[in-house]
């Protein structure tokens, strides 16, 4: 549709086997703190110096939750903030495997590999972006708010959730952004009603250089499409199972127009232009909680 | 028992064939691709082969997803064998691999014996494949697949036809969906395979309650991981008893002592699968604990496990 | 979803052939005796049955120890149908079983066709029996068992048999190590079967590494539990799709959620085996569990789940 | 071998299915302490009101170690001592789920089934009972002990350990008994040899009315050939894989003279004479690790 090709230096995104610069590794690490910030959602801190020190914003980590026979698949988490030697993660308590990790206390130990896949792109010349978060879609924003506001970047952020206390991550938005656009489903913060429709209104009125946007599927197709009538490149990040989370299974594959990409490598974040919407990759769970607008 | 001596030189060389690995630890076909996502975390050059995902003749696009569900102690998959084709593979992941001193393995998928053919053909072409695993068992492809694996005559077919297409090693990968799995071991066996791979995943499925559809989007898929693995150990048993050529055992191995009970029921080298999924060092966590096992019961070589188990 | 009516009346019956259960839960054979020892922690009189232990004709006495072995996620038994053969049975235990007001079905053993038939034939005359599971496939005997249970031919046989001598509701039950569980389903359909259950324990197998033997003193045996589960759920799928009698469905069901899978694959009826070991309650917290999901869900009859898959 | 019968008042312990009076019961539990007392050993106090009331000498109780997929089959322990609502276990680390039960915590909740099984029998006109304990097996002896004390019945207590610190349960038995003998096998406390010289000896010297014996399979059968040749009656505490623990899965079978029984519920305790002592049913471990003498 005609939205310029977002500029990613060294790195072929047409390719099946680019890599995001920075190697994974594994790294046994250590809770420091576990926290409920609203109903259903926490954040944990842990100690992982190594990926701490090379993670950037978008990127993910892939969490042992617990050993033994329980969990045989790791569970990928967006690094929502990194500092000194720590991480935070945010999370929203959906299944088993984020119920034992809300579980977890100050000491405990476990072990990720990270950090993984690719992540946000920052366009040479963006002046001005326009991040949308859905619900927990907060997650992998934090840090890019950060970083875009530290490199002198203007941040518009448009925040949807169902109801005010789902409004998660509001913290990172509010000391980076210029203007955080807030709606609810109930009305109980911001606007009644959808995020999608803040969007729209921001890039009529704002019009950002750029649109990062992650919520549910259905949000962030909605968001694509409004951004391509407004000729804004936009960039999504998506969500599928994930066994390996290092690019060798092809469980976690998007469809796009240059064919199966694996979400785990080439993702998570993808130009949205490029995206084929009809894929569905995720517990149908996910759409139908917080997530959902 | 003997106290442990961790000096103690343990011969791990094995033999599949004409084929000799450096030691017994495998990568199971379709969890580490071509190896270059796990060179971050394993030295690939101390693996006994990399055996890679499989590989058709054209490109094969997998399935839709959901393609995994974890299931307990193992998950589902139906990936469908998605890959860019022989050529490409031959262009781009062999030379990689190439250049790394490991024996290679290519796991070999058709829907036709035609295709086998062909793609045996082409691969041995390459100077630097080592051996082909011929995948008869995967139950996630609509035609050929495994239904290749479930009869005597077929997977007698294609063995013939593409044993007549290479002069590489050739190992054949049984479906563990079947009756009696000696009988198709034996078949292979009677037309050239050089050793026997098993166990492929268990056909099996699960079924989200909220929404009342199969967690996989192709409804079936192929289960593997530790819950499979009395299942492996025993067919494994089974084949080693009933063929002279060499077994490879996989099914569920997370750790050296795992992988000895396949050594133990029969064999000759083993696969790490699911396992590195959990753990992207299990291959070389279980090499070593292997040679340590061996080191801690006076084991001068590995080899000496291979159907050591008493009755 | 609308918010839960706990007060709703969910219409709990099921029917298998003639024999009408007050609800699908059931226990597996094996796994609860004849009920009096797990009469401490379930009413006994909420079970949709009883389904005993495997009887014989004369006494049988079981595999040598151990017996067990625990495996990820299941267990490993060969037990060998140990039992105090038909006539103790129904001295004993069958009028203690009658004394409670809940349908039994009596699993039946035999080491050939003559005794399923004799034993068949003997508890036809016991009016508290109401059903017959027939056992066609347990892996853990050296005649009989499982043979019958693996080809067509013989598993149409026995029933063919059965099915004369006696004229209760009759439940063939399936080995799920087979090619094709389908064909075998439908060659005892063709005989006369009223429902078939299964499935049965996968053939499995674990070595102890540090004796080198087998962890059963049989060596192989049967593998049950959670790790079973998505192997069970596939083939309860594929053979509701193929006959039109109904379906028991079992194999690693621990909670509500576990049974309501195996309906909505095309399970009349469940059983509940090694769960209760892990649980001595499990039987009717899955029969509370189960109502509570439908009421969650508006669904007035249980048997609405039954092969409800959406594709 | 004409040893008197020991007398059962009201259970017929030749029938296939006796049952100890006392109903089993599925108990939650709480963890009130879990201390190590030598290396690999420790006592965990469960909080147990209404096994703790129930339970008698030599029964035992079957503990979920862990939810989840991990163990799916549950452990059998013998109940140590019983008191005021709470009950002792002594428990060797051998596998898995004796290392988890070792890293329990003061208020870690399990389940368990209990109090199960036949345990031992106190026969009318005894006067003077000799307890045999092979290293843990002093774990079913310490209620007995506390027991016979009570009515005036006069203990010795044989007790070996491959070495001094394997000699645990010593306060129960020091507690109660009027003479405790004691061997290791590396003369690191009592005399250097095997328990069984020590019964032996006992059985000659003092000639006691009863023999109760718990350790390796190997001791139990001398201790019960030693008693055998003394006439005096002799009852041993067996141990099987334990599926079901309350007598429905047949997997814990006991060969006797009367055909196979099970230890669950016949058992664990079974007369001496009647067992047929060429079966195994456990892991050879147990006999390797330090119950061996
Ligand atoms: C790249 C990426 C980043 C993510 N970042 C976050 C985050 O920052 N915060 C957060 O709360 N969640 C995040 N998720 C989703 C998170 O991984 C799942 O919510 C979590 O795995 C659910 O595990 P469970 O055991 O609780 O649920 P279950 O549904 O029981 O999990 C069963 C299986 O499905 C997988 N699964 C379930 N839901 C998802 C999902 N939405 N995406 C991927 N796999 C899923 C699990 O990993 C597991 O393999 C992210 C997912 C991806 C792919
Ligand atoms: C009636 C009875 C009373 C017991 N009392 C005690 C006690 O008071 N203190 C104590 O330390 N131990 C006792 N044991 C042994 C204890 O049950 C085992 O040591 C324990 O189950 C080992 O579990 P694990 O996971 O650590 O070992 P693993 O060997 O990994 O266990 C694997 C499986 O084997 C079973 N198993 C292993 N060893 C034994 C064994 N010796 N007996 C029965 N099952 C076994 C386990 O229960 C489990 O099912 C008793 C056993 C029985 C039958
Ligand atoms: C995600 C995934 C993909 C697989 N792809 C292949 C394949 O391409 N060819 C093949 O022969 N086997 C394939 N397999 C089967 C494995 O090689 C192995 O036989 C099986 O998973 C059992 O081993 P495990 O339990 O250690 O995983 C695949 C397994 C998984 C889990
Ligand atoms: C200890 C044990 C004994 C069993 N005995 C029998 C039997 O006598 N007859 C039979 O048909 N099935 C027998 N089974 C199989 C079960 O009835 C059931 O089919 C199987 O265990 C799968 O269900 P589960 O995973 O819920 O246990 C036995 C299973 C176990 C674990
Ligand atoms: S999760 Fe394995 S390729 Fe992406
Ligand atoms: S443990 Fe089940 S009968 Fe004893």
């Amino acid at each position: 549709m005609g939205a310029p090709e977002v500029a990613r230096p060294g790195v072929d995104v047409s390719g099946a086997c680019s890599h995001e610069a920075g190697h994974p590794l594994l790294e046994n690490v250590i809770v420091l703190s576990n926290d409920r910030v609203a109903e259903g959602v926490g954040v944990i801190v842990l100690q992982s110096p190594r990926v701490a020190a090379a993670v950037r914003p978008g990127q993910f980590v892939h969490l042992r939750i617990a050993e033994g026979s329980d969990f045989i698949l790791r569970r990928p988490f967006s690094v929502h903030r990194a500092e000194e030697g720590r991480i935070h993660i945010l999370y929203q308590v959906l299944g088993p495997g984020t119920r034992v990790l809300s579980e977890k206390w100050q000491g405990d130990k476990m072990d990720l590999i990270g950090p993984l896949g690719h992540g946000w792109q920052v366009p040479n010349g963006v002046a001005h972006a326009l991040l949308v978060a859905g619900g927990l879609g907060a997650a992998p924003l934090g840090m890019l708010a950060e970083e875009l506001a530290r490199r002198g970047i203007a941040v518009t952020v448009a925040h949807g959730a169902p109801t005010a206390s789902r409004l998660v991550g509001r913290d990172v938005f509010e000391a980076t952004a210029r203007r955080v656009m807030t709606s609810t489903d109930d009305g109980s913060a911001g606007e009644r009603g959808l995020v999608t429709t803040l969007v729209e209104r921001a890039l009529d009125a704002e019009r950002p250089d750029v649109v990062y946007a992650c919520g549910p599927e259905a949000m962030a197709r909605i968001v694509a499409a409004h951004a391509a009538g407004a000729d804004v490149p936009c960039q999504v990040s998506l969500e599928r199972l994930m066994a390996c989370g290092v690019g060798a299974c092809l469980s976690c594959v998007v469809a796009t127009t240059e064919g199966q990409r694996r979400a785990c490598v080439e993702g998570p974040v993808f130009d949205a232009e490029r995206v084929i919407w009809d894929a569905t990759g995720i517990p149908p769970k996910h759409e139908e909680s917080a997530w959902h607008l | 028992m003997a106290p442990v001596n961790r000096s103690m030189n343990v011969d791990m060389t094995v033999r599949l064939g004409s084929l000799e690995l450096r030691n017994p630890v495998m990568t199971a076909s379709g969890t580490f691709a071509s190896g270059r996502e796990y060179a971050e975390f394993v030295d690939l050059e101390r693996l006994g082969a990399v055996v890679t995902k499989g590989v058709s003749m054209t490109a094969w696009a997998g399935n839709a997803s959901p393609r995994i569900a974890e299931t307990p102690s193992g998950m589902l998959n139906s990936i469908g064998l998605q890959n860019p084709g022989v050529e490409a593979f031959c262009q781009t992941d062999l030379p990689w691999l190439a250049a790394r001193d490991v024996p290679i393995v290519v796991n070999v998928s058709g829907h036709s014996i035609a295709e086998y053919v062909a793609v045996a053909g082409r691969l041995d072409a390459e100077p630097d494949v080592d051996a082909l695993e011929v995948n008869i068992s995967c139950p996630n492809v609509d035609e050929g697949g495994m239904t290749f694996g479930t009869t005597c005559a077929a997977a007698g077919d294609v063995t013939r036809a593409v044993r007549a297409a290479t002069s590489k090693t050739l190992i054949v990968k049984l479906s563990p969906n079947v009756t009696d799995i000696t009988e198709i071991a034996r078949a292979v066996e009677a037309e050239g395979a050089d050793a026997v791979s098993l166990i492929n995943t268990l056909l099996g499925m699960a079924i989200d309650t909220d929404t009342w559809r199969p967690k996989l989007a192709r409804g079936a898929g192929g289960l593997s991981g530790p819950a499979i693995r009395p299942v492996a150990v025993r067919m494994v048993w089974q084949v080693a008893s009933a063929v002279a050529v060499p077994v490879v055992g996989m099914g569920g191995i997370m750790n050296a002592r795992d992988a000895a009970e396949f050594m133990l029921a029969g064999a000759t080298a083993v696969a790490v699968g699911t396992a590195n999924f959990v753990d992207p060092t299990t291959t070389v966590r279980v090499l070593d604990g292997l040679e340590q096992y061996c080191q801690e019961r006076g084991i001068a070589q590995v080899s000496a496990l291979t159907g050591a188990l008493k009755a």
